[in-house]
């Protein structure tokens, strides 16, 4: 009965496979071409670089609720309770070293990669990406000791960023609407939202390897 | 707001305050809760007589309130409801003083009153409702507050009982629900009308129609008890006394007995539903069941379950009354709705009585009772001779009018279902006389609960129920023709339902 | 108003702002900000509510870019009536859990419940299919958070469960979202509307396949229901009211809002497609109902009563050409089932927790010692059933006036026969209460819980059972909705 | 064909072997690798499909940034709870934890973990 | 020549991807999974979407994998010594 399912199942699977091939390919051209709105608009939107444009202001909404889905999963792991933190003593000898080596260059880059986010590839996912990588190295290297549950500052900064980039979508509503830049100081308050976002991302990710159990 | 609207909202009130108030009641507040109670029950009689007052003098009496586009409750106080009403009210103030003494020391008092108020809620609402959306919301609700009264005592049996009685109800109601908004569907939201809502509907599929009175008569038959749908009423007796005297002899059986009137009179028409065919076959089913159950009645010795058996049988004197087509088989429907609910009730008071006296429960115990308790054995013996149509008894007058209203319908083998009724009637009733007039008493009663004082010989509260409804059985046969009898208030209802024949 | 007070856009700013100041508090003063956040929404919903009953429906974008740039977030009838639903349900749980929990609250409860009614209330105004992914992963990974609060290992296995047919069914969700933005090179629901027609190809048909089949999946509609018992009968009862009464209402509204909106035209053009949801709906009916008569433990026999009462919501599909009467009756239901199965979960959960058993037996004589939980249990039991005056018995009522309408009678069937089977198993629990308790009269009563746990299952049964004679306004609103 | 075709039919494919894990396969781990193949196969239609014509469309591309840090959102919670379940019980798939027979289970788990 | 180089990265991808779910070893699974993201990356770039490349270095197969490689390693701690069942 059960292989029988599983057969059924890869029948229907790979018909479905077949569906989709035959669908995409055959598509005919979209209606809507919303490449050359971004441009059109791009003037305004305070940024140079049209996936930052999208991505912070004329789609910002989503990001604002996709940080949220960040803080949610941490709240899951506190909620299911955490993982014990690593046994001591078993790191490779090398490891502190390249970490002392490799961290600042990936401050640096994370850096780079926020300022360049305006403009060109990059931005605040990328940085807080690289920034969590980092603080990872540095755990793994055992000179970043594991967060307990109840550590202030990590909280701090999850909740400062995402704070921030909430306060800026509710002072906007004065303007008309959430997330509703006036043109002119959109390049601005998107940089203060996007080095926001940079440091609370950025522990946030880190946070899924630093957060530990306490030990007891 | 009039008081020709808050009158029967007030009615409908005076019972379901006290109850709601009396849910919240502490156990130990006996006092005020019996204040409550009868303050109620009091209240209510009080409100039906200006009601009865207003309605004779041919006020109307209405209110609505509509919860959705085109669902709307729908309260009237006609003279068909006022019937069913005031029999309600006045019972009810018996059987609360009744109530009162034979739950003197049980637990759970607060939750027993408390839905037994509601139950008095349901009935009125159903009397008074004034379409049939009204009629079902009331007529379920009466299902859902009697079910913790049928399960009150906790028992095994009780429970037993208790799921028996809601797979019946529930069913029932699923059918009629289905009825009610298939005909809310073909022929719009419609009130109960006199002669008939359909009836002033043209262009109707008969075949339809008929499938609709089915599944109507389905849903209400349950409650009314009609075979093969009675199968609940036996199991059911299984709760306290005055629960099975009000709520299974009187409000839950004429619920749907009432229900059939409505749907016949005011849904279909009289006449309309005699053009359908409909009135023959809900004939020979009252027939059956009317045989039925003064059968199955012989041969049951528990006290409480002979007496369920002769309430099937009896309701569907009703049922037959209004499937004679003909004013004269109404009005015998109709006043033994009234009729049978005093005598049964009488019966029921008095199977409580010996019951909570002397612990019996079954008719081979009866031996010699009259001896112990004269009073209560008297007014059983006066609901007995009543049930089987004995002269100078409210039977009576009810089987004389549905005799008559049978041969003027041209139906005369539904004379001699009566007849064969009576006959039957007597031959399950005739022998509990005996044994308790004329055979000696054991030395010893089953469980001898309370001791006679002087002659007093049980306690007032429960002696006195009985030998009012007692006298009532009696009086209201005696004064049929006065213009107070129910009979009068019948006769009036009757003229009112046949617009094109004088009776 | 001043533009700053915009109700709609508080709706979804101040629970993420509860919730990020509980995450930030570290479980402190939980219960104060989620009853201060909740009463505030409470608030906005009121206020949007007069816009909507004014103006029909309120639009408002998102970074102020029209679409098919922007988001545009929309309020209306049907969208304010779920956000009705959701702040007063939410508000009274939280009185509940904050007695429930007095010892020891579920780490990060108060700050996930928060982050779940932001997705709710985002998802319910949002008119973007994409941003609707967002919410729908919002809500879902919130869910599963808080199921797996419980801690224990039943808990964990639920929440995985729970976990893995959310993800696969937003995943479905996206893929479908890719497509049509591949079709028609924009998400906006309202736009899409008017673009996809009957003569859509096989992408569009395919997309509308697998993002309706993924929020199936979400919604728990049978064949697709197997991790909703164990989250929601497993979960403490706080947890379980919330995901039973509100979180697979979400999903279902999107897949109404989907039906009637983008993919209108698809179930136009081929008809006997309704079938297969109220066919799923009717199985789901029976089957949940079965499950929850033969029960063992309570809250499971809730959490089947869910399964079986979602199967409700799906009969409307076929029905939906009889005008505004079907629509009503599907949201009545998820109102009124809203209302009833957090009634009769607190209840549940009261009832447990005082009578120290999970089993249905345990609930053996809890008429005499918890009279109140035990009413609110009968009260959101005859919503169940569909009996008047309650909120599910009109919703029924009007069911079965709009399957005769389309002439559907098989509808009436299974909805009248949902109703017996429902009352079977509410009436196994009920009886039981009702019988004499087995122990003596030495074994103390087991102690009174506080009133808050008992009258806030009260009045959520209460409400389930007079929203049918005051649901007046609430149909009106419906009947409003233009799709 | 273009190369945005190419992937959007590569992604097809993806989404339908990921799907197929996760319905299919039974360790926790694999479940979790295989939903990740399935979003990352939703991301490659979403852009692959929008730049079909090879023009690069900035708006599909924000999307999927979008939707990568909600994946691994999902991985981080899945595999804190995949953790969790397998610390409690030792097991690497999830047994039905149903109605009847949970307690029986647990108590031969622990048994079993008694054991070793 | 383009198009050569896609279909094989394309044929790369699926490749790898089915190698994840299917070999043995959720170690080597599990490799196999970051080596995925690393084609991946190549692909976006072929796509115009050196975002979306970064991101998925960093994130899809960089955070993620080092995700997963926890995990693996925190389940091997617990049983050393035998492999993973036949999923």
């Amino acid at each position: 009965m059960k292989a029988l399912w599983r057969s059924l199942t890869v029948v229907a699977l790979l018909g479905l496979a077949a569906a989709l091939l035959v669908a995409v390919l055959g598509l005919p051209p979209a209606p809507v071409k919303l490449a050359g709105e971004v441009a059109t608009n791009l003037g305004a939107s305070g940024v140079s670089h049209p996936v930052t444009a999208v991505l912070l202001n004329f789609r910002g909404y989503d990001t604002f609720l996709e940080v949220a889905v960040l803080i949610i999963a941490l709240l899951g792991m506190l909620a299911a309770g955490l993982p014990p933190p690593p046994p001591t003593g078993s790191r490779n000898a090398m490891l502190p070293t390249l970490a002392r080596l490799a961290v600042p260059l990936m401050v640096l880059a994370a850096v780079y990669l926020l300022w360049a986010g305006a403009f060109r590839p990059g931005g605040a996912f990328q940085a807080a990406a690289v920034l969590a990588a980092a603080a990872v190295l540095l755990h793994l290297a055992e000179i970043l000791a594991p967060w307990p549950r109840d550590r202030r500052g990590p909280r701090l900064a999850i909740a400062g960023g995402f704070l921030l980039f909430l306060a800026i979508a509710a002072a906007l509503l004065a303007n008309g609407g959430l997330l509703r830049y006036p043109p002119e100081h959109a390049g601005l308050l998107i940089v203060l939202i996007e080095s926001g976002l940079t440091v609370s991302l950025a522990v946030n990710l880190a946070a899924f390897f630093l957060l530990r159990a306490d030990k007891t | 707001m009039t008081s020709n609207q808050w009158l029967p909202l007030a009615v409908i009130a005076s019972s379901l305050l006290p109850g709601l108030i009396i849910f919240a009641l502490p156990e130990k507040r006996v006092a005020l809760r019996t204040a409550l109670n009868l303050a109620g029950a009091l209240a209510k009689a009080g409100l039906v007589g200006l009601l009865i007052a207003g309605v004779a003098a041919g006020e109307e009496y209405g209110l609505r309130h509509a919860i959705a586009p085109g669902i709307e409750i729908v309260f009237k106080a006609d003279a068909l409801a006022l019937l069913f009403v005031t029999l309600s009210a006045v019972l009810w103030l018996f059987t609360t003083l009744y109530a009162i003494g034979y739950l003197e020391h049980a637990p759970h008092r607060s939750r027993f009153f408390g839905f037994f108020s509601l139950c008095v809620t349901a009935t009125m609402g159903i009397a008074m409702a004034g379409n049939l959306f009204t009629f079902f919301v009331f007529y379920e609700l009466l299902t859902l507050a009697t079910f913790p009264l049928v399960v009150h005592r906790g028992t095994p049996q009780a429970m037993r009982g208790g799921s028996i009685y809601l797979a019946y109800t529930l069913a029932g109601g699923a059918a009629l629900l289905a009825g009610i908004v298939w005909l809310d569907h073909l022929a719009g939201p419609g009130e109960f009308t006199q002669g008939g809502l359909l009836a002033a509907i043209p262009g109707l599929d008969p075949l339809t129609l008929q499938l609709i009175f089915a599944l109507l008569i389905a849903g209400v038959g349950v409650k009314a008890a009609i075979v093969p749908l009675h199968g609940w009423l036996p199991q059911a007796m299984v709760a306290p006394a005055p629960v099975s005297a009000l709520l299974h002899a009187v409000a839950v059986v004429k619920a749907g007995a009432f229900g059939i009137v409505r749907i016949v009179y005011e849904i279909y028409g009289i006449e309309f539903a005699q053009s359908l065919g409909l009135l023959l076959p809900l004939a020979v089913i009252a027939a059956v069941t009317i045989l039925w159950g003064s059968s199955r009645a012989l041969f049951q010795n528990d006290l409480k379950k002979r007496l369920a058996f002769s309430t099937v049988s009896q309701v569907s004197y009703i049922v037959l009354g209004v499937a004679l087509f003909g004013p004269l088989g109404t009005i015998g429907g109709l006043v033994h709705l009234v009729h049978q609910g005093i005598m049964k009730i009488t019966l029921f008071f008095c199977a409580g009585n010996y019951a909570e006296t002397l612990g019996i429960h079954k008719v081979s115990e009866m031996d010699g009772v009259g001896r112990r308790m004269p009073l209560t054995t008297l007014a059983f013996s006066i609901g007995a001779l009543g049930m089987m149509g004995a002269p100078l008894t409210a039977g009576a007058v009810s089987k004389a009018w549905l005799s008559d209203g049978a041969s003027a319908a041209g139906m005369d083998w539904a004379i001699w279902v009566l007849w064969g009724s009576s006959l039957l009637n007597a031959a399950y009733f005739l022998p509990i006389l005996h044994r308790a007039w004329l055979k000696l008493p054991p030395p010893d009663w089953p469980h001898e609960e309370i001791h006679p004082v002087g002659r007093r010989e049980t306690a007032w509260l429960l002696l006195l129920p009985p030998l009012f409804t007692a006298v009532l059985t009696v009086a209201v046969a005696l004064f049929a023709d006065s213009s107070f009898s129910p009979l009068a208030w019948v006769r009036l209802i009757a003229e009112r339902e046949y617009p094109n024949i004088s009776p | 108003m001043t533009p700053l007070l915009d109700p709609l856009a508080w709706l979804i700013l101040l629970p993420l702002l509860w919730a990020t100041l509980a995450f930030l508090a570290a479980d402190r003063h939980g219960p104060m900000l989620a009853l201060a956040g909740i009463g505030g929404q409470l608030l906005c919903v009121i206020a949007l509510a007069g816009d909507v009953a004014s103006h029909g429906s309120i639009g408002h974008l998102a970074g102020g870019w029209a679409e098919p740039l922007g988001i545009r977030l929309v309020a209306d009838g049907l969208s304010l009536v779920m956000l009705l639903l959701t702040q007063g349900v939410a508000l009274t749980l939280a009185l509940y859990a904050r007695s429930y929990f007095s010892q020891a609250t579920p780490p990060a409860f108060w700050p996930l419940t928060g982050f779940l009614l932001a997705g709710m209330n985002a998802l319910f105004l949002s008119g973007d299919l994409f941003n609707l992914y967002v919410t729908l992963e919002l809500v879902g990974l919130a869910a599963v958070g808080l199921v797996a609060a419980g801690g224990g290992a039943a808990q964990i296995a639920a929440a995985l469960r729970y976990l893995l047919a959310t993800l696969v069914g937003s995943g479905a969700y996206l893929f479908g979202v890719a497509l049509i933005y591949g079709s028609y090179g924009t998400v906006s629901a309202s736009l899409l509307g008017s673009l996809i027609t009957s003569e859509a190809p096989l992408a569009v048909w395919l997309a509308g396949g697998l993002m309706l089949t993924g929020l199936l999946l979400k919604t728990a509609l049978l064949p697709f229901h197997f991790w909703l018992p164990p989250a929601h009968g497993g979960a403490p009862a706080p947890v379980s009211a919330l995901l039973s009464a509100l979180v697979v209402k979400a999903s279902f509204y999107l897949f109404l809002r989907l039906w009637l909106g983008p993919f209108a035209a698809l179930s136009e053009a081929l008809p006997a497609l309704a079938q297969v949801p109220a066919a799923l709906g009717a199985t789901a009916i029976l089957w949940g109902s079965w499950r929850a008569i033969r029960a063992d433990r309570l809250k499971m026999l809730v959490a089947y009563s869910t399964v079986a009462q979602l199967g409700y919501l799906f009969l409307i599909f076929p029905l939906l050409g009889t005008g505004a009467l079907a629509l009503q009756a599907g949201i009545l239901q998820a109102t009124a089932h809203g209302l009833a199965k957090a009634a009769m979960f607190v209840a549940a959960g009261t009832l447990i927790k005082v009578g120290g058993s999970d089993r249905v037996l345990g609930v053996a004589g809890a008429a005499a010692h918890l009279p109140v939980s035990l009413f609110a249990f009968a009260l959101a039991g005859v919503t169940l059933m569909g009996l008047p005056p309650s909120g599910g018995f009109l919703a029924k009522w009007l069911l079965i006036d709009a399957a005769l309408a389309a002439g559907q009678p098989w509808i009436v069937v299974v909805a009248l026969s949902g109703g017996l089977l429902a009352g079977i198993y509410v009436f196994r629990v009920l009886r039981l209460a009702f019988r004499r308790p087995t122990t003596h009269d030495d074994v103390p009563l087991p102690q009174r819980p506080a009133a808050l746990l008992e009258w806030t299952a009260f009045a959520l049964a209460a409400g389930s059972v007079l929203i049918g004679l005051g649901a007046a306004p609430l149909l009106a609103l419906i009947a409003g909705v233009q799709p | 064909m273009s190369a945005g075709l190419i992937y959007a039919a590569t992604g097809c494919l993806l989404f339908v072997l990921g799907l197929g894990g996760v319905l299919l396969l039974k360790a926790l781990l694999r479940r979790i690798l295989a939903f990740n193949l399935m979003g990352s196969g939703a991301f490659l239609v979403l852009v692959g499909l929008a730049q079909r014509d090879g023009t690069p469309d900035p708006v599909p591309q924000a999307m999927v940034l979008t939707g990568i840090v909600v994946a691994v959102a999902a991985t981080a919670l899945a595999l804190t709870l995949a953790r969790r379940w397998h610390a409690l019980t030792g097991r690497e798939d999830i047994a039905r934890v149903g109605d009847a027979g949970s307690r029986a289970r647990r108590m031969a788990n622990d048994r079993r973990k008694v054991g070793r | 020549m383009s198009t050569a180089f896609d279909l094989l990265l394309a044929a790369a991808l699926l490749w790898s991807a089915w190698r994840t779910l299917a070999t043995p070893q959720i170690g080597r699974a599990v490799i196999l999974f970051i080596v995925f993201g690393l084609l991946l990356t190549l692909a976006w770039a072929r796509l115009d979407a050196p975002d979306i490349a970064l991101a998925e270095a960093a994130i899809g197969a960089g955070l993620t994998g080092a995700l997963l490689l926890d995990a693996v390693a925190a389940l091997r701690a617990r049983r050393p010594d035998d492999e993973e069942g036949q999923s």
